[in-house]
């Protein structure tokens, strides 16, 4: 058989443009998928799907701020602590002190925001390794959140709307047929928006750059600390964002929850890609990373196998996904 | 003279249920004018941590200890410490299997879980599929109540079939995420036990998610939005225990043993079944916490 | 003579780029035969292809007339075939003598390491190479040169049958170099074939018995040294000959004074240095290793703390504290390492260029104009001949030389007043240098204020307008440029170490 | 006052030797235990440093298996696991099978090794980032501890002497006064024993040299990859023994412990001033920083602070003292 010269034409196209790389880069989770797919027909339907996608959100969040900072060549631990604390910071705003739901939203963001200033100055001004500052700053604000909420979650009930953030349909309102929770919509326009910043923004060069050669940028007369600290900023106001998800979907701010997340988040971004050498990374190869985190798990929970398989095949999944597209990338090139 | 100090070493801290434990232990501890500290790993399977934590209290030269054993066999060394030292140990929350606690204040879980199967039953007519989700999987306080629901269910409701047993830490996403995948995988599951607050909460945020208002959900202990759920309909009833009487009685007779008056050998702090017809009867309202 | 390596059409594809078009190279016993070519034409390709880092896609290859196939260092080594990178492949946490016994520690019994017989090893090596250097230093701690010096005692060590030098002097001055080349002569007359590439032209005809030129990754041709004139070879390396320009002295009495600098002082390094720098003027810096040119040229940039002393940018005293407020006040220093201080390596030519220059092409929502960008640095890709498939290649894939040129555009995209070059031809073709310096010196007519530093007094003879020359962090003299200066006026200001001297400052 | 001239030599001769900056940087650690003698007159008491030491064991053995691998610029998160995996395989050995106490220990520290190269062999030969191959490891072992355990801790009652590893005192029995647990020996006996590797044999240079410089290792015609896997290996044997110790201490094998050591594990390592970034570190440095992340804990407990504050304390000690020690080395130069 031969393809029509069109056909060729198209594909040589695409490879030059690179674009059949990032299809490649779906290969394992379109294992994934396919495989649940045969093995339950319970996987593939839309309200499972939905409920993937709902389980992405969050951790997809924290992975994108996670993905701003490894791509500077640091790490930050606290991104779970912090989500945890901006979700008790809009439990004070919206429930001890009975303000309406936006002055909750810009607390929190803002709490996020100022918390990761802190560990973006502590890093960039007083050079203290990021795998030390954030741990420090995911035990403060883990303590922190216990102290302000009183060690009790904080119920949002004063506040009707607050669930919504997470679990109404914005895009179901208009399409019926398609009730894609809006914590699921504001993950991909996160993506989208943090993809924007990495490849069209002064700031998104400099995290690569960052990562690449901190000294080189500093010596081209770059206010490289300046530049990290914002980075770290605008980590910290996403991790305020996966707070209000995570407390919208709970209805609660939950004080004690949010250690370990960490881990899972990095390990989303390392699945997609990222190096944590710093200098190279992609939203996109994060929220693949993160998707495939949550099919894997929901997969194997449908399939009920025992939990402690589970384990043991997501461990060696993780690997293999992550080696097949190391031979991709190899073979590309 | 000093007053009497007397440190807790619970299975746990941050969830609600031992904060109602520590708010009992507090409460004892104000009437009585002793001290009271209260301590308790992260997660219930860091056995060692909470050994640190036993001889960082024995270091401080109690007049007595309150301690919820995450492995019994693992603490007996410091417990025999605390035995020579003169230190009277009172076991909380569940046994020690030892003669060194001189009192233990616990509740029966087996016990508890075996009536929330019974419950269970009743309320899907006796025969059907039921799934579980469980904080833990080894902790003793997971492990009993998991195996009297289900023990309990071979023996008495041979009709009702376990289709599904998972796990979450007590953390309420992941309890959410599991309980959607075992409602997805099994979409003719009747009813479905939540066997801490975490998991209760992760099954009605599930069934709400999923929109499967004929599901059973039948929780453990309580807690604001427990309670809600319960008011609501979206949970049929839950066990509650009695941690503040727990965390009460332990301090109790912490204090007498340290004053070297005799005390009972073992307190039944009991437990009890509530649902929305129930939950605002006297002796249920006060065993409940927010 | 026999020969002991030959090597036969070999073919090397990188992605993008084909590297060496059936190439081929030959080599005697006891001869040094030098390897030219332009920057990218395959040279340091070849040379890893016959010291076992990379494989040829096809082709052969003959030790001592047996084919072998040479598929990893260690094979390399077993073969007797030594060499000295280009980029420096040293671990910067260990010490001079660890880096050079890597892999062959000296052992006593039960395999403990024997640390005093690996110094002792080293400080020997040290000895025989005539060059001061303390075995136990962490190589961190070194200047390039050193570590440069590092490089060649590791491949000596190996007492190799056959050495490869990729620009082992690329970071040398001549004193270090003439050094070499002793040691050189001796091995050659002990038989050991080595393989020589440099891109002073210079050195060939001192230090070579035969040339090979590689251009395009093909092989050009084979000359002997003594009796092929240096045009010949360059118009060989080229296609073209180049012309030769004597250095025109503008007069700039009347010019303004760019850059002023007063009593500069940062530890033994700098050591109360003055000078006035005008707009239009290049001022060549002259000196040993370790002279403190480097260090006065970052205590001017702020990328290291200034202990005393003033700095005035066009008679406004500065106070310059960090490359930020340098950048700020119109200075810009291309420094000597491109590697750790240069370039971001896993990034593309074009942020490269970009990197000093970014708020320029930015809007005010903070976007980067991506199109404007690539323009950009294709027009610095075409003037400074940077062989590169695209501006979205990789820094590190390219050759050595066209990453300095990368480094060079970077800089003269920020277009800065004033401008500091340190050895801003290390490692560049002489096609390529000519280039430079034209452009050098248009940017100073233009009146662009420009320190250039480097270690090749001819360069410096050729560029300047005048010659500042540093011994040991103090200033010991500024003298005019052009021919009328010589090579010895210069070499004796900078072994010049009397310190109550001071009046010699112009 | 002036100092006698021998006195001053010998001073030079302790700067010239660099041996005054590690005796410096125990000032935090001495920092935190003055302060803590002087709040609680429990804190200096035998029964409590003892107590103290003890609880380092662990940790301290897990940190020094950490410490090799991050100076090879690797990660190892699996530590934690591996270790309660070696518990229970040790378990397995002894209760399960009725072998005798030898056979046990070598089972524990066979299987750790076995476990590292297994990493080791993953990172090295098929260039899975350290990262992901380690977290897929911790989650296979975290599986099949449970797996194999059945779920259950296993108990040595079989092995009387069991208990004696770590509890026991060796150091006791001829010392009366000084019952020095026999888990912190093993501390002190590994930390000196694997010091000595990393100074004087091959194996130590090379940790040094990958982490500094892989790819100039491998142009030296070095076999870099056996030797990673070598060192990931022995990493792994370590774990077993702390296997073996917190075993012995619990008189039990845990198997669902483990998950969050690794970090603490790394934490002690970057405060004891090993960098991520590979090539240089200290086993030394990891023990103090062991010390100080367990005195502080016990301090903080013994001061009876509320567990909310221990948490942010803590946090704040930790970024404290790293700074601490950062200015010391910068002033050092
Ligand atoms: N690993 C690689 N991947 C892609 N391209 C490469 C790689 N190594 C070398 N090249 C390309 O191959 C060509 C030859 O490079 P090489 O380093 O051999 O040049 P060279 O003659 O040594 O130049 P220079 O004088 O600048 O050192 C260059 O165009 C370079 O960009
Ligand atoms: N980071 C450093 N650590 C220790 N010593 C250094 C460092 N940088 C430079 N030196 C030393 O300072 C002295 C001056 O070095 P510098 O690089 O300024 O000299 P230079 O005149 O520029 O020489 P070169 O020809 O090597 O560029 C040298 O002796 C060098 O060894
Ligand atoms: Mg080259
Ligand atoms: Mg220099």
């Amino acid at each position: 058989m031969t393809a029509t010269p069109a056909a060729t034409g198209a594909l040589s196209r695409l490879k030059a443009s690179g674009a059949h790389q990032k299809i490649l880069a779906f290969a394992s989770l379109i294992v994934l998928l396919v495989f649940f797919s045969l093995a339950s027909p319970n996987f593939l339907q839309t309200s499972n799907i939905l409920a993937i996608l709902q389980a992405t959100s969050v951790n997809g969040v924290l992975a994108i701020a996670a993905t701003l900072v490894i791509i500077t060549g640091g790490i930050d631990l606290s991104v779970g602590t912090l989500m945890t604390f901006c979700a008790v910071i809009a439990g004070v705003v919206l429930t001890f002190w009975g303000m309406a739901l936006p002055f909750g939203i810009i607390a929190a963001i803002a709490a996020g925001t100022f918390c990761g200033f802190i560990s973006g100055s502590l890093i960039a001004r007083m050079k203290i390794p990021p795998f030390i500052a954030t741990l420090g700053m995911m035990l403060i604000l883990k303590g922190l959140s216990l102290v302000i909420s009183g060690t009790k979650p904080i119920y949002f009930n004063d506040t009707p709307s607050f669930p919504l953030i997470s679990t109404g349909s914005l895009i179901g309102s208009f399409i019926p047929a398609l009730p894609v929770p809006n914590g699921v919509l504001i993950l991909f326009v996160l993506a989208l928006v943090i993809s924007w910043v990495l490849s069209r923004t002064t700031l998104g060069r400099y995290c690569f750059a960052l990562g690449s050669n901190e000294e080189a940028v500093r010596l081209s007369g770059v206010n490289a600390d300046a530049w990290k600290v914002a980075i770290y900023a605008l980590a910290g106001g996403i991790c305020g964002i996966a707070g209000l998800l995570i407390a919208s979907r709970l209805n609660s701010a939950q004080p004690a929850l949010g250690l370990g997340y960490e881990l899972d988040a990095i390990a989303a971004v390392v699945i997609g890609g990222t190096s944590l050498a710093g200098g190279r990374g992609s939203i996109l190869g994060t929220i693949i990373g993160a998707l495939i985190m949550s099919v894997l798990l929901n997969g194997l929970r449908i399939l009920s196998v025992a939990q402690e398989w589970q384990t043991v095949v997501t461990g060696l999944i993780i690997i293999a996904a992550v080696y097949a597209d190391m031979l991709r990338r190899r073979r590309a090139g | 003279q000093d007053k009497l100090y007397i440190p807790l070493i619970s299975k746990g801290f941050q969830h609600q249920f031992w904060q109602a434990v520590k708010a009992g232990a507090d409460k004892a501890a104000a009437e009585l004018g002793v001290e009271v500290t209260f301590e308790g790993p992260d997660t219930e399977a860091q056995v060692d941590r909470q050994i640190d934590m036993l001889a960082a209290a024995l270091a401080k030269k109690p007049a007595a200890i309150g301690f919820a054993a995450l492995d019994s066999q693992a603490a007996i060394p410091l417990l025999k410490q605390a035995q020579e030292a003169g230190i009277p140990v009172i076991a909380f929350d569940s046994g020690v299997d030892s003669d060194i606690p001189v009192a233990t204040a616990a509740t029966d879980n087996l016990a508890a879980a075996a009536l929330a199967a019974d419950k269970m039953a009743e309320m899907i007519g006796g025969s059907g599929k039921v799934a579980l989700v469980v904080h833990d999987q080894t902790s003793r306080t997971g492990i009993d109540r998991r195996d009297g629901f289900v023990n309990r269910m071979k023996e008495a409701h041979p009709e009702v079939e376990i289709v599904d047993i998972q796990y979450g830490a007590g953390d309420q996403l992941q309890s959410t995420e599991i309980a959607k995948a075992i409602l997805t995988a099994h979409s003719d599951l009747k009813g479905m036990f939540g066997a801490n607050e975490g998991s209760a909460i992760g099954v009605v945020n599930a069934k709400k998610e999923l929109g499967k208002t004929d599901l059973v959900v039948i929780g453990y202990d309580s807690g604001a939005a427990q309670k809600a759920a319960i008011m609501d309909g979206t949970m049929a009833g839950a066990i509650t225990q009695n941690p503040v009487g727990i965390g009460y009685e332990t301090v109790k007779a912490a204090v007498a043993a340290a004053k070297g008056e005799a005390v009972s050998k073992s307190i039944d702090t009991g437990f009890f079944y509530y649902d929305k017809s129930t939950i605002d009867a006297p002796e249920i309202a006060a065993v409940l916490y927010d | 003579m026999t020969n002991v390596i030959e090597m036969e059409a070999i073919e090397k594809r990188f992605p993008g780029v084909h590297a060496l078009r059936s190439a081929r190279f030959d080599l005697c016993a006891g001869e040094v035969h030098a390897l030219m070519g332009e920057n990218g034409a395959g040279k340091s390709t070849l040379m890893k292809i016959l010291s076992g880092i990379y494989a040829p896609d096809s082709g052969s290859i003959r030790v001592n007339g047996q084919e072998v196939r040479i598929d990893g260092p260690r094979a390399a080594q077993g073969l007797g075939i030594g060499i000295i990178h280009q980029e420096l492949a040293l671990m910067p946490d260990l010490t001079v003598a660890q880096n050079i016994f890597i892999g062959r520690e000296p052992r006593s019994r039960w395999g403990v390491l024997n640390e005093a017989q690996l110094n002792r090893d080293a400080e020997a090596i040290f000895a025989v190479m005539k060059v001061p250097m303390d075995p136990r230093a962490e190589v961190r701690s070194l200047t390039i040169a050193k570590q440069q010096m590092v490089e060649i005692a590791k491949a000596l060590s190996f007492r190799s049958r056959i050495l490869i030098m990729d620009e082992p002097t690329a970071a040398l001055n001549d004193a270090e170099t003439n050094e070499l080349f002793a040691i050189i002569r001796r091995l050659k007359s002990e038989g050991v074939a080595i393989v020589y590439i440099s891109h002073k032209m210079d050195e060939i005809r001192r230090i070579s018995d035969r040339v090979t030129v590689m251009r395009d990754g093909a092989y050009v041709g084979t000359v002997a040294a003594a009796d092929t004139p240096i045009e010949t070879i360059i118009a060989m390396m080229v296609g073209r000959a180049l012309d030769h320009a004597e250095v025109a002295i503008p007069d700039l009495s009347a010019a303004p004074v760019a850059l002023s600098v007063r009593g500069l002082t940062r530890g033994r390094m700098v050591r109360d240095v003055s000078f006035d720098l005008r707009a239009g003027e290049i001022l060549g810096f002259a000196g040993l290793m370790g002279a403190g040119r480097t260090e006065v040229a970052r205590v001017i940039f702020g990328a290291d703390p200034r202990e005393a002393g003033e700095i005035a940018v066009h008679g406004t005293p500065r106070d310059i504290r960090s490359p930020k407020d340098a950048v700020a006040a119109g200075i810009g220093y291309l420094s000597e390492d491109r590697k750790h201080f240069g370039l971001a390596l896993g990034l593309d030519v074009r942020s490269n260029i970009a990197l000093t220059s970014l708020p320029r092409f930015t809007d005010r929502i903070g976007r980067v104009d991506d199109a404007e960008l690539g323009r950009v640095a294709q027009d610095y890709i075409r003037t400074l001949a940077i062989r590169t498939p695209s501006d979205r290649q990789e820094v590190r894939l390219l050759s050595g030389g066209n990453q300095q040129k990368v480094v060079i555009a970077k800089w003269l995209l920020r277009d800065c007043d004033i401008l500091i070059f340190d050895e801003p031809t290390r490692g560049i073709d002489v096609g390529a240098k000519a280039e430079i310096y034209r452009l050098l010196q248009s940017l100073a007519a233009a009146g662009k204020a420009i320190i250039v530093i480097s270690s090749e007094l001819p360069e410096v003879l050729r560029l300047s307008h005048r010659i500042a020359v540093m011994c040991e962090g103090r200033l010991t003299g500024i003298l005019p440029g052009g021919p009328g200066t010589s090579q010895q006026e210069i070499m004796r200001l900078a072994t010049y170490r009397d310190a109550a001297q001071e009046g010699a400052i112009a």
